[in-house]
């Protein structure tokens, strides 16, 4: 075993910023999956908080109806928060946060991984459950596609903004209620188009319109909140 | 290649009400060990950090290859490895994924080289092991073959002989050895002396605030 | 082109002296403006032939609201300058806003249900702007928050910086949704307020306002910044002479 | 115009002296805050001068 062989960054035995990026979410998602009790319980989360509505206003699905959409984002978007407390946690404990930022590969980069590999864990999940969960509340079955998609594209910038948030407080005791403080009115504007996709697939009319608004809000936040992740996670390690 | 120096001036650097840096100064040179010490709040750990560009000081710099690391943080991270107190792995991955994942970020790597890399290190047989199933000193061991296999030029190291027993502690000095041996730099914060020859050895001491 | 003018505003001693000189200079005409444009407003300036002197209730409610997004403003780019250049003074600019800007949206809240019960005949109406600044309070709460969070002045700053650029950019898309939200739920019939037809003997008092807390909210930051710029230079030799002077 | 009629501003007045009341309030409020921080920040100061002054 040669330990003499001394290399220099940027030198040609680096791997494609792909493969970074492959390896980071593999790395995640093996984690998960080795973990997987812990993704069950947003889900969990999420069908409890719904089923509360029918016990706490009526069981009447006329009644239930109305508010189907709504119920729905608001469910979806406080399990969403619950899992964000994970997503950073663990990494920033054991040091891998730390070895990320001194790779020398971009911060930002690894952390749009990172986020991805959490919307794939808890975004897609609570899509694929969402139209049992809207089918228990009087909506048709037909509306099914708009419900997954409404939510696929918001959880997208929930976990984004959502990462911002976690990454922000990292260095803080007890961030729980600090993080919801700090995400949920920056996430208004994804609740009010996703709750109007998925009221308006729940009326079987065409719900573009709104999806396209929450498509944008994703494509920004795309952009724009790995590059502030990355800066708040910075100063956690500072 | 010209010769691998790093090399900080004044450094300063205050922790809320404590000033925890006051104008630190060093200089290694490719083939040689820094050696840090001082006692428990002293500014070790404080001070690998500030070299690694994780903390920023307020006062000073830090010189890498006659650059200010500021200017090229990237290329100056691709340089270096930083093992902090803890090693870097996840205890639900088994050694061989977690080698896999933290070096295959920066360098290419094969299953082979991390096993030939655990042999080095004196714990061939557990690279398929989770790592939650490690001693506290296996696991610093595994951290080790990491080191090995990055194969970067320079080592900051915040106690790396924690945890281990005396042979592991020899094996430290042997890796250190060979790595400056072969051109490296090595910046370690010890409480113990490490176990390298006289001659590659520079010491400071660093005095509590 | 030179660059010492950055430089010196970089400087905590002289931006020190140099908020304690000016603050006199903002003060007085501020109070001078506010006190006139209260006699304006409250006694020359006629009543809405709509709304009565029920309208009058705008003088305070409209300079609010302007502070709340002013405010946040000048914290979102002192926020975004700390940042940058890592400009110790910028950030302690961002921290002098927040409890300002907080108390003025909480102002506004409060001044426009005070209006709205006139005029809707309810505290609280899912209004577009009353729901905007609600939101932007909640902002506020959140940044101040997490500024009081961190022990450390320096980790405080640098990730407060980042949350006020974060909302910098969300708060017009906030606005926006809400403005979106409620259009598509808004009933016609309902009255909607601060559209009176606007004499110019009713603008001037407002515009007097305006210009009177704009430049009182400089007085109250440039005196907090000197409180913020001194619990920053803990152990700066020119502090002896500045607190002892 | 007379002081009554001006107190009761044409009916508004429940909804309109409180209005103005709030804003001033926080007006004086902010200047007293932002006083007490610099008194207070003074203080601090001084206190850590004579500290520093003791020890060195």
């Amino acid at each position: 075993m040669s330990v003499t062989a001394i290399t220099v960054a940027g030198h040609e035995d680096a791997p494609s910023a792909f493969t970074v990026a492959r390896l980071a979410l593999a790395r995640d998602l093996t984690l998960a999956y080795r973990k997987r009790e812990q993704l069950i319980q947003p889900l969990a989360f999420f069908a409890i908080v719904t089923t509360l509505f029918p016990l706490a206003i009526t069981p009447e699905l006329s009644g239930l109806r109305p508010i189907a959409a709504g119920v729905l984002w608001v469910a979806a978007l406080l399990s969403a928060l619950l899992a964000l407390e994970f997503l950073f946690r663990d990494d920033s404990h054991d040091g891998t946060l730390e070895q990320y930022a001194l790779s020398g590969r971009s911060l930002t980069w690894l952390l749009f991984a990172k986020t991805a590999a959490h919307w794939a864990l808890t975004g897609v999940p609570l899509a694929l459950v969402a139209p049992l969960a809207a089918a228990a509340l009087g909506a048709p079955i037909s509306a099914a596609p708009g419900i997954v998609v409404s939510i696929a594209i918001g959880t997208v910038a929930l976990s984004l903004i959502g990462a911002i948030g976690a990454a922000l407080t990292l260095g803080v005791k007890r961030s729980g209620a600090l993080l919801s403080l700090l995400t949920l009115p920056l996430s208004v504007p994804i609740v009010i188009f996703g709750a109007r996709a998925t009221e308006l697939a729940l009326k079987g009319e065409s719900y573009a319109a709104p999806v396209e608004l929450l498509a944008a809000i994703a494509v920004l936040g795309l952009t724009l909140a790995p590059l502030a992740a990355a800066a708040a996670v910075r100063i956690s390690l500072e | 290649m010209s010769e691998l120096s790093l090399r900080a001036e004044n450094l300063h650097l205050w922790r809320g009400e404590r000033h925890v840096l006051r104008g630190v100064a060093l200089e290694v040179t490719g083939g040689e060990v820094l050696q840090v010490t001082g006692t428990n709040g002293a500014g070790k750990t404080t001070l690998l950090r500030a070299l690694c560009g994780l903390m920023h000081p307020e006062e000073g710099r830090v010189v890498w290859g006659g650059r200010d690391v500021r200017d090229d943080l990237a290329t100056f991270h691709g340089a270096l490895i930083y093992l902090g107190h803890e090693p870097p792995l996840k205890a639900d991955l088994t050694a061989c994924e977690n080698l896999k994942y933290w070096v295959g970020l920066r360098r290419r790597i094969t299953v082979t080289r991390i096993a030939s890399a655990l042999e080095s290190v004196g714990i061939p047989g557990l690279a398929e092991r989770l790592v939650r199933t490690l001693s506290a000193g296996q696991k610093r061991r595994v951290a080790l073959a990491g080191l090995v296999l990055l194969a970067v030029p320079l080592w900051l190291l915040d106690e790396p002989t924690t945890n281990l027993d005396s042979e592991g502690q020899r094996l430290v000095g042997r890796l250190i050895e060979e790595h400056t041996g072969g051109g490296g730099l090595t910046v370690a914060a010890v409480h113990h002396e490490l176990a390298v020859s006289p001659q590659r050895l520079r010491r400071l001491e660093l005095a509590r605030a | 082109m030179t660059w010492t003018w950055f430089h010196r505003l970089a400087s905590p001693p002289h931006v020190y002296r140099l908020a304690q000189k000016l603050t006199p200079w903002f003060a007085w005409p501020a109070g001078i403006l506010i006190l006139a444009a209260l006699y304006d407003g409250l006694v020359l300036a006629p009543p809405d032939y709509q709304q009565g002197d029920g309208f009058r209730i705008l003088y305070v409610h409209a300079p609010s609201a302007y502070m709340s997004v002013l405010v946040y403003m000048t914290m979102a780019t002192a926020a975004a300058v700390g940042l940058i250049w890592r400009m110790k003074v910028a950030h302690a600019v961002a921290a002098s806003c927040a409890p300002v800007g907080a108390s003025f949206t909480a102002t506004a809240l409060l001044t426009g249900m005070l209006w709205g019960r006139p005029m809707w005949g309810t505290y609280w109406e899912w209004d577009p702007r009353l729901t905007s600044e609600l939101l932007l309070f909640f902002i506020y709460l959140g940044y101040m928050g997490l500024r009081s969070a961190f022990d450390d002045v320096q980790r405080a700053d640098r990730a407060s910086a980042v949350l006020a650029v974060v909302g910098a950019v969300d708060v017009p898309i906030i606005h926006y949704s809400v403005v979106w939200w409620n259009s598509l739920h808004q009933p016609a019939s309902l009255l909607r307020f601060g559209k009176p037809t606007i004499f110019i003997s009713m603008l001037i008092p407002l515009l007097m306002m305006f210009l009177g807390f704009t430049l009182l909210f400089a007085a109250l930051l440039l005196t907090r910044l000197r409180g913020e710029i001194l619990r920053r230079e803990r152990t700066a030799s020119w502090i002896e002479q500045a607190v002892t002077s | 115009m007379t002081l009554s009629s001006f107190l009761r501003m044409g009916g508004y007045a429940r909804f309109l002296w409180p209005a103005y009341g709030i804003t001033f309030a926080v007006v004086i409020l902010n200047i007293v805050w932002a006083r007490r921080l610099i008194a207070r920040a003074r203080t601090e100061a001084l206190r850590r001068l004579a500290v520093h002054g003791e020890s060195s």
